[in-house]
């Protein structure tokens, strides 16, 4: 086929437009016109405008963020037929990914990468457990650099598993009474130990230059702030909890007019080539069968020098959060930073 | 070109306060009038009007014959200088001089050329580029008024041009100013307290007091024959007296004084309050004897040399105060302080006029 | 005035420069450094690859035009709109001044991301497509306001009789605008000017909601909060400095030698004044 | 009204009309009424947008003081509303940055107005603006490096034995807000330089000799001659920098403590990561009233008039 | 108190131009001292050197016998009133004049009262609570004084404080500022560029042209008897002849000129290139039959009315100018233009006098 996309995605990764885009263009004969954005918030905000004003086909979003777009009507259905859903990987486009990724049966959601948030640690200075723990991130010890709301579920997860919380963790991102109850208790505790917080990280930067430059032993952070210490005496590490994991894919305009294009690109990067490139483009990992053949070997060693299959298989899907549910949240991460 | 301008009735009140206060005077084309009056008697008020800054309050004013109401400054053929001069910091002396001619298109040579033309005249060659800051005070007068003539308006309105000049450049622009008024025909109103200048350059003066006009005149009748004591004592010196006047009819009065009876002018409408005598200085006479008439021995005091003249101050010996001015041209012997004189006048020189005003 | 305040106002003078330009040698030291995080500490070495990157990247110089025609359009648009409402917000008394006045300076504090958003929105409304031209309305509605603060305090010390001198030459009104309280705004509109050029080139929400597809700098570069900025901003802000000195360098070097010409000059007509004279 | 066509004749009052009027309504009142009006409805899926529960209230408005939390204003423990502390916080250190940058601004542009050669002004001007090519985001990055613990600074003052070991200036040696300070003075000091300079510029200079030769030592004649003149430009400059402290969001995200909250990261929140345009508008136009309020507050306590500004 | 000042050699350049030209004068305490020149010619710059706004580029100032270089003008006894006045727009009329005490730390009860007493003193009561812009120019003028005066300086610097003055208020303001003077034993300097003013109110005048002083004396003799030809025209009217001078020994000598040969004074020392013959209009008189030396046949031109005095312009048939002035005291005769009439003058009344400067 032919034609031309309009993609909207996260900026700051070069091979995008570089490599993957072209290869697409190669193989489809589609071109990719794509605009970046620093982060999904603006994305949304984009796709309210574009939803009248046109503009954009496709987005790439975070699993457990697309439901208020859907809910705010910026989504249409992927057709599957067009798609092949068997290129995934197991666990990323079926099983429970599968159904998060659905509204009243139908595909909203198709997975493009996904990555980690996880223990960074200061090989010589950080104190961790015998099996490093999300409760190392509260020993007074250690100075961390955290995300505020990333700091308050690793509490939760925490406690959950040291069974020191009335009902499961997970409850709170179903039923918002649960959540007050759950994330008050882990607030409180966390507003213990908030002595210990050097600094809060929201990019990249901010994280690097909290460990470098402001000292910091330990820190629940991206998988791409490790990968970038890694030379400079820092590790990666799962936690016995499980590593965070995120997932981010593709969703369709309710008035994308490049209908078929758009499932040929979702399509591609499916692919093990596709998904490999999409995957080397962000450091992080590919959601096709195969693709590892295509991995950059350097990123590979990276990954597997930290999740073994049982720390894979321990995974910590963040869980899909209503609106209403990220109003509270940030709530909680207000009283925690004045606190 | 030249245009006539009449005020009719004009008034200008600024809130409660009347600063021109029913001024009634027509200008003759081509006329060279001078508006003189005190500090803060509504002179530059009037000045604001004619060209369009102020509207007055009541009244009417007439430039060439036309009501000017309602006419923007830059709709009326005047050119006004102002108290301040209100040069352009920000031009060059050259650029300032040639503003007028630039917002009308004249092209740039034209314009320099003017402007030097206009810089030998007020004896400023050669600071065409010089900047406004520059100049001393009575450089940039001389700047301001080349800007104005520049235009070479229907009507000049000149606010104290010349006071910061000193005598001898004041001098020679008044004589300027005298002959471009001559050469252009163009109509000249003047505001100055300087009584000299007014006198000397001006075809008719108006005396000016707290916004009313007290006595449109030309310059001689004004100095000898004062409607007023105001206008008699603003303009020039004089020895007063109080007392009671008792006219004969044949334009002459007898005045009782506490110094003794006096004779002198009174004009037949004569009446009012605050009547007294007026004699000027310069013809009050010091004499070792008495004359016939209005005679005072006096006691010699300050004596001031002021150049061509000197002033003699004199104490009577009923302690009223008698100034004499003698001329300095060598053959004038000086009193000595302390002296005893006879001071005298001629009951021609000496007027008996009503006081009027209340400065 | 005396010269040992004077030199104690020279020493404040620069250590204030001292202020403001050590943290440009902490980002200006990072365009060096061969580490991904714009800083110059930690030190990794020696590198010129953020330079040889920002070369490269021909995003970055279509990025860098569009960001300059954009800061452009808003110094051409702001400056009238902010000199006339200044000139307004002088002239108009009793409360709508006030009330003029708070729409006026509002703005300001409106967040980047409500102008953004609204502004597309509402031009979206009348059919206006998102674009660089977006950017520039966007901007205009709160950079305007800076403009509009300087000339109101310029135009507060302009001595009316000025005016008044010009139109009574003759001058339209419009003339005297231009000669007369124009020349005198200028430092204002100069300063306006220049705060308005940089505060559009700074601008990042604004711009991030309403451009379109058209990257300009800021956003191109700041978007990757999410990856990291990476030193080929130092690179290129090192790059706009330099030229901005050696500009002022020029121009002082040139004014300089302007200026003993200019002295050579007058103290010759000077001479020749004085020989004329006797 | 007079006043204006008698000085500027009715094209350019027109005129002045005309684009004062573009710019208030078509860029700044139009824009903002569907948010303004979003802000008074709750944030709803939008199947239920038109429904039973979209209704006017001041619900978005209310969150403003909702959340009471226990907490520390100016060291005094407060229970207060926890956006209301964050609006009060940054209300209080906006105008601590205002009063900073009038301290710094003002030698500075009486040394530019009256001292510096006039001629060199151009360059000296030049040479202040060179600071801005550098965007703001990498300017307060530069002083968060600064101030990070093994930063410059900390280097600096344990070598020269200032300090035994390095602090984390960022966290706040007297307040939560101290680098949110430093970076914003830096930030906005210039905004407050120019138009002070712009007001002491235009000063006679007699006026201060005659002052000076009155007897006046050189404080008495800046605080009785030079500062009241320099009002209106004070004014200016101050409600510049205040508003764009208040304003600002990346110096406060980039160097703000972990005990500090901008009151622009609040709406930011709610605008972006909470999605509820609704509440961030809500937020937005509060703020923009309360600060207006402010603003006027503090000019009426320091007698600044409007037409003092304004004339 | 009062204190003398000495300038001892001062100059003063800007850039390269030489505004003060090694000025050497010695004012005593208490001394009435007016330094009197054209616009331009550094009157203003002296005194800014005397009050510490400019520093002398050469020689010496001292105040009370101590060199004050280096001192700041708030550390000077003096009180300078500005050409320009520059007073305080933002404060009142009263806090203007009380600002010198202000600084002091007198409270504001006094100060208030202080000001109250200078208005009244400068004739402005009830004036306390305006602004200046409330004010005309003359009042402006007036604050200024009283301002200056509110800190009873040892040395008052007044730069033409009179000139926006009407002639009345200016003779009260003059009569004013010596009682003051008198009383308080201040020493004064006073600039001007009237004559008039300068001759009345001084105890010694210094007469400048271009940066240099040209003659320093009594005003008496400054008029009687200038050194040259500049202080003669500047102080004063002049007919003026050119010619060659031929000295007698006596004091007298024969100037021959294109009008016939004259006899006038001729001091010994005189010489240089441009040597002319002086006399003053008062001197010159008119009469029906020529007199016996120093007479020329005149024709009468215009006559302009000044007041206490008549200017009458004469041109010689070999075409010179001749002014004559006629007091205008009744019993004078104005002659009628176009008349024929002799022009003569005294020998004793005339000077011949070299030009010396380039005015
Ligand atoms: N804008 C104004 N508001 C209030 N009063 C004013 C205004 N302008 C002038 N006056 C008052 O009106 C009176 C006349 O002022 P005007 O300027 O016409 O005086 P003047 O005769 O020119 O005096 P001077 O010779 O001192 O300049 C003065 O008492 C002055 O205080
Ligand atoms: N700051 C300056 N820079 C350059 N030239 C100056 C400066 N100040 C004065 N001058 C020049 O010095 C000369 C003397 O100036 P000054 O002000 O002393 O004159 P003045 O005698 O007071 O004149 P006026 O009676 O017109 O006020 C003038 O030619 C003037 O142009
Ligand atoms: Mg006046
Ligand atoms: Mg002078």
């Amino acid at each position: 086929s032919s034609g031309e996309i309009n993609f909207t995605g996260w900026a700051g990764y070069p091979d995008l437009a570089g490599k993957v885009f072209p290869a697409f263009e190669q193989a489809t004969g589609i071109k990719v016109n794509f605009t970046e954005l620093p982060d999904q918030d603006t994305m949304f905000a984009q796709a309210k405008v574009a939803i009248e004003a046109g503009g954009i086909d496709v987005i790439e979003p975070t699993i457990d963020r697309w439901g208020g777009w859907n809910s705010n009507g910026l989504l249409g259905p992927w057709d599957p037929a067009k798609l092949a859903l068997d290129n995934y990987l197991p666990g990323l486009a079926d099983g429970s990914a599968g159904e998060r990724s659905r509204a009243n049966g139908e595909l909203f959601y198709v997975p493009s990468n996904w990555g980690t948030e996880a223990l960074v640690a200061n090989a010589a200075d950080a104190k961790l457990s015998d099996v490093a723990s999300l409760g190392d991130l509260f020993n007074p010890d250690n100075q961390v650099v955290v995300r505020p709301h990333s700091a308050l579920a690793a509490m939760g997860r925490w406690l959950d598993a040291q069974g020191k919380l009335p009902r499961p963790w997970l409850d709170g991102y179903t039923d918002m009474d649960a959540m007050v109850q759950l994330w008050d208790i882990a607030l409180a505790e966390a507003i213990k130990a908030k002595g210990n917080v050097v600094q809060w990280w929201s990019g990249e930067n901010e994280a690097n230059a909290g460990f470098t430059a402001n000292g910091a032993t330990l820190g629940l952070c991206w998988d791409s702030t490790g990968y970038n210490l890694r030379n400079d005496g820092y590790k990666y590490i799962a936690p016995a909890e499980g590593a965070f994991a995120w997932h981010q894919g593709f969703v369709l305009m309710k008035n994308a007019t490049n209908i078929d294009q758009a499932h040929e690109f979702a399509k591609f990067v499916s692919t093990p080539e596709g998904s490999a490139m999409w995957a080397t483009a962000f450091s992080s990992n590919p959601v096709g069968k195969g693709s590892s053949n295509f991995m950059n070997p350097d990123v590979s060693a990276y990954y597997n020098g930290t999740f073994d299959d049982a720390a894979l298989a321990k995974l910590w899907w963040w869980p899909e959060q209503s609106a209403e549910f990220i109003a509270k949240r940030g709530e909680y991460a207000d009283k925690y930073k004045a606190a | 070109m030249s245009a006539g301008i009449d005020l009719d009735n004009v008034c200008c009140d600024f809130g409660t306060f009347r600063a021109v206060d029913h001024v009634n005077v027509s200008i003759k084309p081509g006329e060279f009038f001078s508006f003189l009056g005190p500090s803060g008697c509504g002179k530059t008020t009037i000045l604001r009007m004619i060209s369009g800054f102020n509207e007055p309050t009541e009244g009417v004013i007439r430039i060439g014959g036309k009501d000017v109401r309602g006419q923007r400054p830059n709709q009326r053929p005047t050119a006004l200088i102002f108290q301040n001069l209100a040069l352009f910091p920000l031009m060059s002396i050259w650029e300032n001089i040639s503003f007028g001619l630039e917002v009308r298109g004249v092209d740039k040579a034209t314009r320099r050329k003017k402007a030097e033309e206009l810089l030998k005249l007020v004896d400023l060659p050669g600071a065409a580029d010089k900047m406004v800051s520059q100049l001393s005070g009575g450089q940039k007068q001389r700047v301001a008024i080349a800007r104005a003539l520049a235009v070479e308006p229907q009507v000049m309105l000149l606010d104290e041009p010349l006071s910061a000049l000193d005598l001898k450049l004041r001098q020679h622009m008044r004589a300027e100013l005298r002959a471009i008024q001559k050469r252009t025909g163009v109509t000249f109103i003047y505001i100055t307290h300087d009584q000299g200048e007014a006198l000397a350059m001006s075809d008719r003066v108006g005396v000016m007091s707290h916004g009313r006009l007290q006595q449109v005149a030309d310059p001689r009748d004004i100095y000898n024959n004062p409607v007023n004591g105001f206008v008699a004592s603003f303009v020039g010196e004089n020895n007063v007296f109080s007392g009671t006047a008792s006219p004969d009819g044949s334009g002459f009065a007898r005045f009782d004084t506490q110094h003794g009876p006096f004779r002198a002018r009174m004009a037949p409408g004569v009446t009012g309050k605050n009547i007294k005598l007026y004699v000027r200085p310069e013809h009050t006479i010091l004499s070792e004897t008495p004359a016939g008439e209005n005679s005072v021995a006096v006691t010699v005091g300050d004596v001031a040399f002021e150049g061509n003249f000197i002033s003699v101050t004199t104490t009577s010996d009923t302690g009223a105060q008698l100034v004499a001015e003698l001329r300095n041209d060598g053959s004038t012997k000086v009193p000595a302080t302390g002296g005893k004189l006879y001071a005298s006048f001629d009951a021609a020189a000496a007027a008996i006029l009503p006081d009027e005003t209340a400065v | 005035m005396n010269k040992k305040s004077n030199l104690l106002y020279h020493l404040y003078f620069g250590a204030f420069l001292f202020y403001m330009f050590a943290p440009l040698a902490i980002m200006g030291g990072a365009a060096f450094n061969d580490n991904k995080l714009p800083s110059v500490y930690p030190w990794k070495g020696f590198t010129e690859r953020w330079f040889v990157d920002l070369m490269n990247d021909q995003v970055m110089w279509t990025s860098l035009r569009n960001t300059i025609l954009v800061a452009l359009a808003v110094v051409i648009i702001s400056l009238p709109i902010g000199t006339a409402g200044a000139i307004l917000v002088n002239s108009i008394a009793g409360r709508v001044r006030a009330v003029l006045y708070v729409v006026m300076v509002a703005p300001i504090l409106m967040p980047g991301a409500v102008i953004g958003i609204s502004t597309l929105l509402f031009w979206n409304n009348v059919s206006v497509p998102p674009g660089l031209h977006l950017s520039v309305l966007g901007q205009v509605s709160y950079i305007a306001a800076f403009v509009m603060l300087l000339v109101l305090a310029r135009l507060q010390s302009f001595d009316q009789a000025l005016e008044e001198a010009a139109l009574d030459l003759g001058a339209s009104h419009a003339q005297v605008l231009r000669r007369v309280l124009l020349p005198h705004l200028s430092p204002a509109l100069y300063a306006g000017a220049a705060i308005a050029f940089f505060q559009s080139i700074e601008n990042f929400n604004v711009t991030l909601f309403t451009r379109g597809t058209s990257n300009t700098l800021t956003v191109y570069v700041f978007s990757k909060v999410r990856s990291g900025i990476t030193p080929t901003i130092n690179a290129l802000a090192l790059m706009l400095i330099a030229v901005t000195a050696i500009l002022a360098l020029v121009y002082e070097l040139r004014r300089r030698r302007q200026a003993k010409i200019e002295a050579a000059r007058e103290a010759e007509a000077r001479r020749a004044e004085e020989a004329m004279a006797i | 009204m007079g006043d204006l066509l008698r000085r500027y004749g009715t094209g350019l009052t027109g005129t002045f009309f005309v684009l004062t009027a573009f710019w208030l309504l078509a860029l700044v009142i139009l824009p903002n009424i569907t948010l303004l009006e979003a802000s008074f409805r709750p944030y709803l899926p939008v199947t239920e947008i038109g429904g039973p529960k979209d209704v006017y209230s001041f619900d978005n408005y209310r969150k403003f003081t909702a959340n009471p939390i226990d907490s520390n204003l100016l060291a005094i423990p407060v229970t207060m509303p926890i956006h209301t502390i964050t609006f009060l916080n940054t209300v209080i250190y906006s105008a601590v940055v205002t009063f900073v940058t009038f301290l710094l601004s003002y030698p500075l542009a009486y040394y530019l107005a009256k001292i510096a050669d006039p001629k060199s002004l151009p360059t000296l001007i030049l040479l202040l603006f060179i600071p801005l090519w550098v965007s703001e985001a990498l300017r307060a990055f530069a002083w968060y490096i600064i101030l990070t613990l093994n930063g410059p600074l900390n280097a600096v003052l344990t070598g020269v034995g200032i300090l035994e070991k390095p602090i984390r200036w960022q966290n706040g040696v007297f307040t939560a807000y101290d680098a949110i300070m430093i970076g914003l003075v830096y930030t906005y000091v210039l905004f407050m330089l120019f138009p002070i300079y712009g007001s002491v510029q235009s000063l006679d200079r007699n006026q201060i000799e005659a002052a000076e030769d009155l007897g006046a030592k050189w404080w008495q004649t800046h605080w009785r001659v030079i500062l009241p003149h320099a009002k209106p430009g004070i004014a200016s400059g101050c409600v510049m920098v205040f508003m764009l402290s208040a304003g600002s969001l990346l110096v406060p995200a980039q160097l703000g403590s972990t005990r500090s909250n901008w009151f622009t990261q609040s709406i930011q929140q709610w605008m972006l990561e909470s999605q509820d345009w609704n509440t961030g508008a809500a937020y937005s136009f509060l703020y923009i009233l309360l600060c207006m309020v402010v603003v006027l507050l503090v000019m009426w306590i320091f007698k600044v008039k409007l037409s003092d500004i304004a004339k």
